[in-house]
Order: structure tokens, then C-alpha cells, then sequence
């Protein structure tokens, strides 16, 4: 009985996936992607990684989502698909794609009895930061290094997607996202859900430094809530190149830098926290980090500039 | 349990493997990018199996690859976010060749 | 507690030397437009200084240095480790990058009549981006950090191929990032399917308990194949001529000198640490085969060119070629000339082919075009950068005396050791092929200019110099002896 | 206890499976908004069922995400639909 | 007093199902978009409302049962507004086709 619902949701899982890939219009297929990620939701909650669930579907369901159906939008206008492959070659991929998908699944899963893991090390340390979230430790104090990198990665991202901007534009604001048939119900949504979100929002940032969440999940929401004021139209998306902007954006990582050179002084070298201080530390970072990351997300979803700036 | 992670598993894998077929048969540049995830999707769902299975000390799976995935999920929208805008750009230079001509004209209307 | 003193110091180079391109792109995106160029001027320099004291530190001791991030034993924590060979790496990266931040400098992404901030901004943050990736994939002893250096490193990249905004770079690089994603993705999957089979991703640990098994080959192989496709080897090259070829000329320059390095320095980390036995062989044959057709095919392709900067782009993918032969020579006792010779190649690679970009972005200045048949006078209005252009010609046709020489001589004398005839064949044929796409240039370009040629516009004299100081650094190469360099062998694991 | 929260949490998966397949193939782009509607609830609902049944008590927090995100969603695809927002045919007229 | 919990929660669960299948069945047999939309919206919204009550007594502590009443009237809220917002999409579509 335990195994029903699993069963059934590889079988969405997998279900989604072949639509996505072999619905006809690009349109349904960004959906099915949507819907997609909505399931894995639950299928990480099935694997015990809420945290990850979260993510999911922030990014999966709400993040991407928004940014593959807007692409669908602008795109219409444009290309209507091109011929596809011939019959033969299609199977012979299938056949060849099939084949590695056995593969990978003979390699994971045919591993050691006892499986190796570091969830002992992970709780032998965890008291030394004193976190009751493990992930969160991973995140901010183990593997603080990728976290930081990643940070790294979005700016780098950002900057790129600000770079396909027009040289006449530059620094200007993104295209409006207002939506051309944008009505009172929307209005009204655009309205009342935002504070409920950002509530929210915030309680998942506070919450990740004990409990599963944490600064992405809590950011993309922020982000979420931003990008549906100005899918209503209440609020128009900012110049790139004011200042504002740009502080916020830097300003997560420049405070992670900050705080992992101070472990030179305070703690015992880069990246480390001085004992006692590190909770009050990880949850301060990961407020900062929030900010740039609701900021980061938002911008990123809004586009290059598109008007030219003031 | 390990039969859930094995059927997990193994949805891991079909995802990666619908994802390659997709990723390496379609011509559209969004379609490419959808299939991309759906094969990142499927890799991280291997992290979440190993995850799983490596359950011990307390913890119903090992928090490690947990927080990779999270990494690799925020790394993975960088990517289609960069991807998009790209396809984006692309698709507006070439209906609109007149694009770096006229700047103001298009000011204009889109203000 | 002294010699603690000292290591913790040493550990911090190796933290400053990532950290330093971090906090230059956060300054330079918060900075106006015009103090971009300053900031990571200054950046670079620093970076330089701290890469030459890494190393130095390095040679000093004879022992590599090793860093725990926050004070965390891996595997659970991550280190950074550096070791005779990704100092110099490390060395080579810091000073191509700066050498093409100073011919970025002034004028050239700065044309006064247009709105040039937008290229200022990018060019300089994503300059910085690529060196924060370098230098974390040279340093981090993680494969899932490495993961996310090479992510940095691609978008960085790309958004620098799609820089001048014309739709056919757009193309280049959309199609750059489409394939570099699949190959991310590739490694992804093996990394997932060891840390399945293994319960830790840091190298050091990876190295003390692989097995041959299943699980193990497997992943390498899906982790060699996308970093192959990173690479640009063939047959998995098509997207790197387009992509180096439509990127302004220093942003080309970069590309084929460090970019395509990060993932073969990946390859050899994987081959020569985790890899078990029997499959190392194997994959260093696939390899070394893969290889000379990258020689021999790109080397034609260079040939049959009619654009400047499409022919040098081919011969990057021949180059890199080179690089992939030494695995097959390691077998065999003459294996510390085999790995002297690779890494000779990589770094007088990156400084000629450095200079080569950088000179046919000035070539296509005076000239207003790139197109080969038409150089005619070339000489005759740059003369120092085509002397630049030629010295850098010599190194990578592997004429004496040149770091491409050198490295082709030890490959050569490795590989006749071990009577492996079929590579040094290649490395002959190789070396023919490039002659003649070298010398097809230069005869264009020596020819006297035609009646009325006037240079479309004049170069400033250090862009010149920069192009002939790193020519020079090509043929300085070749004035190392030609034995094993003990250097490289500091502290790596796995080189004999 | 746990048998009847998989029970039902698998019944509404097959109910919301063929709830969502249906609005895939469904012909118009109000179909396709209302499948956002449905993983709201429908998600939701198996996430506290199979959460309830699992003994993970942050489930609560994952299904609180997606009702959040069903209604973000169903926004997002009238930014999606044709006609909603073209930049071309913004400019064209 | 479990018993008397297990017992209510098991009542209304099912309740809550039953209306996911009515809706479901709505949206699979109702011919037009319109009258899918009324099944769906109305049935779903009162199935998960009667799933979040019966499991409020199985709530380990207040807050998650507090979260459990703020997601209801969250989907009830967007469910009102998105069945306003798709009626409109679809009644300009027709409309202007």
C-alpha cells in the first residue's frame, strides 16, 4: 500500500516528462514543464528533502515557469517550429537514449549494501554551529564555498541577460510587464496576495536557519510577489542602472565576503565562524542573501533593458 | 524502503533519458532548454536517491547532496534565465532588422 | 606554532587569489561605467601579484599548499590545494588575463560615438567572472565546486561571445551555451552516480578508496565526455569556431587561451585521480585518438579558411589536440617528459594564441576586414603586431626556438621511446599543417600594400606591445631546457 | 492510519492525473490556466496526505508554497498566452 | 478520544476526496470550457478545505494546523480571483475570434 502513491507519481512524473518533450506546441509543452515541477515537489517531500521540495517549487513551479511562458509569448509572433528529424534517426536516438538511462540506473543503483554517507559527520559537527536545520549547515557553513560561488553564478547570469540589452537602452528599464488584458480580479490579487507572500517569504528565510527552507526558496518567493505587482501593473520594473539596484544586488555576496574574512580575524580562518556567534551570524547572511536573491531573481525574470533610461 | 529509492531511481534515470532524447532531436532553441532541465531535473533526483538511501545518524537521508541540489537547482534557472534572454534577443534582431535604427521611434511607442 | 603561522598564511594566497576577482566584479557592477576599467585594472594586478607569490611560495617550500575553507575537513568541507601544476596554471591564467585587460584598456571597447558603457560594464565584470573561475577550477579539491566553477566559467563566456549584440554572435553563442549545459549536465550525472557509489565528492578521498567498478567507469566516462564537449575536442568541436570567431578579439583571446584549458585541466584531475586501472588506459587511448583527428582535421579546416579569426579558431581545436596525446605516453617510463611537454604546450598555447586573437583584432582594425586573401600591407602598417603574429606562428607551428618547439620535441622524443609511431606521425603532420595556415598569412601580409592603401585607423602603441609581449612570452617558453620539468611534479598526485 | 493517508492521497493523484491530462490536451488557453489552478489544489491536498502519512510535519510549509504559487501560476500563464504581451505586435502597432 | 479524532479525520478526508472526484468528473464530462471551470474551481476548493479540516486534529502542534487554515483561504482566495481572471480570458477570446 505504502508503495501506491509513489508508483503513481513516477508514473506522473515520467508522464509529464514525455508530454513535455513530445507535446506538438511550445506552448503546452512549458506547461506540462510547470506541472512538472509541481510533482517533483511532492516526490522530494517522498525522498525526506523538503528543503528541496521547497525549492522546487519556487523555482520549478514559479521561477521558470513565469520565465518560460513569457518567453512563449514573445516568441509567437515569430517562428512556428521547424521539421523534425527523420524516423530512422529518432529511433536510433530513443534506442541510444534508452540504453543510457538503463546505464545510469544500473550504475546508481547497483552500489554498495551499506551505502556510504556523510549524515554522521554532518550531526557530529552540527552543534558546532548550532543550527537545527542540517541542510542550512551544509549550505552556510560545510560547503559555504559553493553557496558563495553560486551567488557568483547568478550575478555573472544577471549581468549576461542585462548584457542583450540594446546599446541605446543601456541602464534603461526593462520591458513593462504589465499584462495587456490586466483586469480588477488581477488587480485585487495583486493587491492582497503579495503581503500574505511576503509574509511567507520571510517566515521560510527565518524559519531554514532550524527547520527546512531557507534564503532561496524565501528570496524566489519575495521575488514572486514583486513580479506579480508588476505583472498587474501597480508597479513598473526599475532603471538597471540605479544605484539602488545595484547595491542590492551585490549586497548579499559582498556581506558573505565580508563575513568570511572576518573569520581570518574572529574565527579560525575563511569562511569559519567565531564560536557562539555563528546562528546569530548564518541567520544575519541569510537575510542579506535573501534580499539580493528576490532582487537577482526578479530582475532576471524581467529581462535586458528595453527603454531607454531617463 | 530501498524499493522506493529503487523506483525512484529508476525515474531518475527515465527522466535523464527522455531529457537527452528531447535535448538531442529538437530544433528549437526553448525546446532545448526545457529538455536541459527536465535532464537536470532527473540528475538531481539521483543526488535525492543517494540521499535516501544514505539515511543514518538521525537523519532520514543525508543532508549533503540535499544542499547540492538546492546549489544546482538556483544554478540550473541561472542557465534557462541566461538561455531565454538569449533566444529572446535573437528572435527580436531578426524580425526587426531595422532594431539599432531607429531607437527613438521605438521609444516612443513602447513608452 | 611558528610553522602554523606560516602555512595559514600561505592558505590565505590561495583564498585571495579567488576572493580578489569576486569583491572586483561586485565593485565594478556597483561602480559608474567609467571607473570599470580602473577597478579591474587594479584587480588584475593584484591578482597577477598574488598568483606570482603563490607560486613562488610553492616553489620555495617544494611542498603544495592546502587550505581547509572555514576550518572544515573534507570530506564534508572543501579545500583548496595548490600544487606545482595549477600554480602554473594559475600563473599562465593571471597573466593573459591581465595582458588583455590592458589591451582591452583605453579605446578599443570604448568607441567615443556610441553609448559604450554597456560593453564596458559586461566586458570587465565577466573579464573578472572568468578569472574567479580559473582559479577556483585550478584550486578547488571538490568535484562538486568544480561543478560550479565550470558553470561560471561558461556563462561568463557565452555572455562574452554575445558581446558585440550582431545576431550571428547571438547565434554562436546560444549555440555555446546549449551544447556547454549538456556538457555540465554530463558531468553532473557522474558526479551524482559517485557520490552514490561513494558518499564523497573531494578529490583526495575520491583518489585513496576508487574501485573498478561499474559505477566508477561509468560516471568518468559521462564526466570526461561533457568536459570533452567543453573542451571543443572532436568530433564535438562545431561550436567553438563560430563562437571564438564572433566574440570581440580580447574576449577571443581568452576564450582560446584559458577557457577551453579549465576543462582538459578537469580531464587530467579525473584521469589521473580517480580514474582505476584498467579504464585509465582505455580512456587515455579514446583520448589520445581523439586527439590526432582534432589535429589533423582542425589543422585542414584551419587551412581552408578565408576569414582570419575563423582560421585561428580551428587551430585552437588542433592545439588542444596536442594536448590530449600525452595520456597514452604516461604508460611507458618517459612519462614526467610526456606530462612537461603537455603542459609546455598548454601555456605557450595560451600565450600565442592570445596574441594571435589580439593581433587579428588590430589586423581587422587597420584593415577594416579579416579576410585572409586581402591582408596585402598588413606589415607595412602594423609591423610590430605582425612580428607579434609571426613570432606566435613559430610556437605553434613548433619551429625552434619556441615554447611550442619544446613542447612538440618532448612529446615527440616520449613518444618514439615508446615506439608510439602513430602519435608521433600526428605531431609531424600537425606541425606541416599549421606551417601552412601560418604561412598563408604571412605572405599576404608581408606583400607591399596595393596603390592607395590607407590604414583605416591607427592602434595605439601599447595595444601593439601587449600583442608582441605575449608572443614573446611564447618564445621565451622555448628557452627552458629541454628536460622533464621537476616544477609541475610538486606535490601532484598521480604524475609519476 | 498511514494506509488510509496514501489511500487517499493516491486517489487524488489519480484524480488530479487525469484532471491534468485532460486540461493538457483541452483546446483553449483557459484549459491550460485552470490546470495551474488544479496543481494548486490538487498538489497541495496529496502533499498533506502523503506528508500527513510519511510523519514529515514541515509538508504543511510545501503545500502553503504551492497554493501560493498556483495562484502566481495562473497569472503567469495569462502572461503566456498569446496576444497577453508580444513585444512585436506591441511595436508593430 | 484518538478513536474519536482517527474517526473524524477519516470522515472528512473522504468527503474531500469525494469532491476531487466530482470535480474531476466534472471537468472530464462538462462539454465546454465555462461549465469545467465551475467544477473544477467550486469542487476542488471545498475537497481541500474538507481534507485540511479532517487532518487539523492529526496537526502536531497549533501553528501547523493555523497553516493549514491560512493555505484554505489562500486557494480559496486565489481560486475566486484566477476563475475571474480565466472567465474574462475566455470570454474576450471569444469575443475578439
Amino acid at each position: 500500500m505504502s508503495m501506491l502513491p509513489d508508483l503513481l507519481l513516477v508514473m506522473l512524473v515520467l508522464g509529464a516528462a514525455l508530454w513535455t518533450v513530445a507535446a506538438r506546441d511550445r506552448r503546452s509543452s512549458v506547461i506540462g514543464f510547470i506541472a512538472l515541477g509541481l510533482l517533483l515537489a511532492l516526490v522530494w517531500m517522498r525522498l525526506y528533502a523538503v528543503d528541496v521540495a521547497l525549492t522546487e517549487a519556487a523555482v520549478g513551479g514559479g521561477a521558470t515557469g513565469l520565465l518560460l511562458l513569457r518567453a512563449c509569448a514573445r516568441l509567437d509572433s515569430i517562428d512556428a517550429g521547424k521539421p523534425s528529424a527523420g524516423r530512422t534517426l529518432q529511433l536510433l536516438i530513443g534506442f541510444c537514449c534508452a540504453a543510457m538511462g538503463v546505464g545510469i540506473a544500473a550504475a546508481a543503483l547497483g552500489g554498495p549494501d551499506l551505502p556510504p554517507t556523510l549524515a554522521p559527520a554532518v550531526a557530529a559537527n552540527i552543534d558546532a554551529v548550532g543550527l537545527g536545520n542540517p541542510v542550512t549547515v551544509v549550505l552556510l557553513a560545510y560547503r559555504a564555498i559553493d553557496t558563495l560561488l553560486e551567488k557568483i553564478v547568478l550575478i555573472a547570469a544577471l549581468v549576461g541577460v542585462w548584457s542583450l540589452a540594446p546599446d541605446d537602452v543601456w541602464g534603461g528599464p526593462p520591458a513593462s510587464l504589465k499584462l495587456a488584458k490586466a483586469s480588477e480580479p488581477l488587480t485585487f490579487l495583486a493587491q492582497i496576495l503579495p503581503p500574505v507572500g511576503f509574509v511567507i517569504g520571510v517566515y521560510l528565510i527565518w524559519n531554514g536557519a532550524d527547520e527546512p527552507g531557507g534564503t532561496f526558496q524565501g528570496g524566489t518567493v519575495l521575488a514572486a510577489m514583486w513580479l506579480l505587482v508588476m505583472l498587474a501593473g501597480l508597479a513598473e520594473p526599475p532603471e538597471t542602472r540605479r544605484a539602488l539596484l545595484q547595491y542590492l544586488v551585490v549586497f548579499g555576496p559582498a556581506v558573505f565576503l565580508i563575513s568570511g574574512f572576518s573569520g581570518f580575524w574572529l574565527a579560525e580562518g575563511f569562511l569559519s565562524y567565531p564560536t557562539g556567534f555563528a546562528k546569530t551570524m548564518i541567520v544575519a547572511l541569510e537575510v542579506a542573501l535573501a534580499l539580493s536573491i528576490a532582487v537577482i531573481v526578479a530582475m532576471m525574470l524581467a529581462g535586458p533593458s528595453a527603454r531607454t533610461p531617463r | 524502503m530501498s524499493d522506493v529509492t529503487t523506483l525512484y531511481g529508476l525515474c531518475a534515470s527515465g527522466l535523464i533519458a527522455i531529457g537527452i532524447y528531447g535535448f538531442s532531436l529538437q530544433s528549437e532553441p526553448l525546446r532545448r532548454i526545457i529538455s536541459f532541465n527536465l535532464i537536470g531535473t532527473g540528475v538531481f533526483l539521483l543526488f535525492g536517491v543517494a540521499a535516501r538511501r544514505a539515511a543514518a545518524a538521525g537523519f532520514l537521508a543525508d543532508p549533503v547532496p540535499h544542499a547540492m541540489v538546492i546549489t544546482g537547482i538556483v544554478v540550473a534557472f541561472a542557465a534557462t534565465a541566461l538561455t531565454v534572454a538569449l533566444i529572446l534577443r535573437l528572435a527580436e534582431l531578426n524580425t526587426d532588422p531595422e532594431e539599432n535604427i531607429q531607437p527613438e521611434a521605438r521609444d516612443e511607442k513602447s513608452a | 606554532m611558528t610553522a602554523g603561522a606560516a602555512t595559514i598564511d600561505s592558505g590565505a594566497l590561495l583564498v585571495v587569489s579567488i576572493m580578489l576577482p569576486v569583491t572586483g566584479m561586485l565593485a565594478v557592477i556597483v561602480s559608474p561605467a567609467r571607473r570599470s576599467e580602473q577597478v579591474a585594472l587594479v584587480i588584475l594586478a593584484a591578482s597577477l601579484l598574488t598568483a606570482v607569490a603563490t607560486a613562488a611560495e610553492v616553489l620555495r617550500t617544494g611542498e603544495p599548499i592546502e587550505y581547509l575553507l572555514g576550518n572544515w575537513r573534507p570530506p564534508l568541507g572543501v579545500a583548496l590545494r595548490a600544487d606545482g601544476l595549477s600554480v602554473t596554471l594559475m600563473v599562465m591564467a593571471s597573466i593573459v588575463l591581465s595582458c588583455v585587460g590592458l589591451y582591452a584598456s583605453g579605446s578599443y571597447l570604448a568607441p567615443p560615438d556610441a553609448h559604450h558603457s554597456r560593453s564596458r560594464t559586461v566586458f570587465w565584470t565577466l573579464l573578472l567572472g572568468l578569472s574567479v573561475a580559473l582559479n577556483t577550477a585550478f584550486l578547488a579539491q571538490d568535484l562538486f565546486t568544480l561543478f560550479v566553477a565550470l558553470e561560471l566559467l561558461t556563462f561568463s563566456a557565452v555572455a562574452l561571445v554575445a558581446l558585440d549584440g550582431r545576431p550571428t554572435s547571438l547565434e554562436a553563442a546560444l549555440r555555446y551555451l546549449l551544447l556547454a549545459l549538456a556538457g555540465s549536465v554530463f558531468y553532473l550525472v557522474g558526479t551524482a552516480v559517485l557520490y552514490g557509489a561513494y558518499g564523497r565528492l573531494d578529490l583526495s578521498g575520491l583518489r585513496q578508496i576508487s574501485r573498478d567498478d561499474l559505477a566508477t567507469t561509468f560516471a568518468l566516462s559521462l564526466m570526461m565526455t561533457g568536459l570533452l564537449v567543453k573542451t571543443a575536442l572532436f568530433p564535438m568541436h562545431l561550436w567553438l569556431p563560430p563562437a571564438h570567431a564572433g566574440a570581440p578579439a580580447a574576449a577571443s583571446a581568452l576564450l582560446s587561451a584559458l577557457v577551453v584549458k579549465a576543462p582538459f585541466f578537469l580531464i587530467v584531475l579525473l584521469w589521473t585521480g580517480i580514474a582505476p586501472r584498467p579504464f585509465s588506459v582505455i580512456a587515455g587511448q579514446v583520448l589520445a585518438i581523439l586527439g590526432m583527428a582534432s589535429i589533423v582535421f582542425c589543422s585542414v579546416m584551419a587551412l581552408r579558411q578565408s576569414r582570419l579569426k575563423l582560421m585561428i579558431a580551428y587551430s585552437t581545436v588542433a592545439q588542444v589536440g596536442y594536448l590530449f596525446l600525452v595520456f597514452p605516453l604516461t604508460i611507458g617510463g618517459t612519462a614526467n617528459l610526456a606530462w612537461s611537454g603537455c603542459v609546455l604546450q598548454l601555456v605557450s598555447h595560451a600565450f600565442a594564441k592570445a596574441s594571435m586573437f589580439l593581433a587579428a583584432g588590430v589586423i581587422a582594425e587597420v584593415m577594416g576586414h579579416d579576410r585572409i586573401s586581402n591582408l596585402k600591407g598588413t606589415f607595412h602598417a602594423v609591423p610590430i603586431t605582425l612580428t607579434a603574429f609571426a613570432l606566435a606562428g613559430l610556437s605553434l607551428i613548433g619551429l625552434p626556438i619556441s615554447g611550442g618547439f619544446s613542447a612538440k620535441y618532448m612529446l615527440l622524443t616520449a613518444a618514439t621511446e615508446i615506439g608510439a609511431w602513430w602519435i608521433a606521425g600526428t605531431i609531424l603532420v600537425g606541425g606541416l599543417l599549421a606551417a601552412g595556415y601560418v604561412f598563408k598569412v604571412l605572405g599576404q601580409a608581408l606583400a607591399p600594400p596595393a596603390e592607395g592603401f590607407a590604414a583605416a585607423r591607427s592602434i595605439p602603441l601599447h595595444r601593439e606591445l601587449v600583442v608582441l609581449v605575449l608572443a614573446s612570452a611564447a618564445i621565451a617558453m622555448g628557452f627552458l631546457p629541454l628536460d622533464p620539468l621537476p616544477f609541475i611534479t610538486i606535490g601532484r598526485m598521480g604524475l609519476p | 492510519m498511514v494506509d488510509f493517508y496514501f489511500g487517499a492521497g493516491a486517489l487524488v493523484m489519480i484524480l488530479t492525473g487525469l484532471a491534468l491530462a485532460r486540461l493538457l490536451w483541452g483546446p483553449g488557453p483557459a484549459d491550460r490556466m485552470m490546470a495551474a489552478q488544479l496543481l494548486g489544489t490538487g498538489g497541495g491536498a496529496i502533499a498533506l496526505l502523503i506528508g500527513t502519512g510519511s510523519g514529515v510535519t514541515a509538508m504543511v510549509d510545501v503545500a502553503l508554497l504551492l497554493a501560493l504559487l498556483a495562484a502566481f501560476a495562473a497569472v503567469a500563464l495569462c502572461a503566456g498566452e498569446p496576444g497577453s504581451k508580444g513585444i512585436h505586435r506591441e511595436r508593430i502597432k | 478520544m484518538t478513536m474519536f479524532w482517527d474517526a473524524m479525520t477519516i470522515v472528512f478526508v473522504s468527503t474531500g476526496v469525494f469532491f476531487f472526484l466530482a470535480g474531476t468528473v466534472g471537468l472530464l464530462r462538462f462539454p465546454d470550457t465555462l461549465t469545467r471551470l465551475h467544477a473544477l474551481t467550486k469542487a476542488d476548493t471545498l475537497g481541500f478545505g474538507l481534507i485540511a479540516i479532517g487532518l487539523l486534529p492529526q496537526s502536531a502542534d497549533v501553528r501547523v494546523g493555523l497553516k493549514l487554515l491560512v493555505i484554505w483561504l489562500i486557494l480559496q482566495f486565489a481560486g475566486a480571483c484566477s476563475g475571474q481572471l480565466i472567465a474574462q480570458f475566455e470570454h474576450r477570446s471569444r469575443h475578439s475570434s
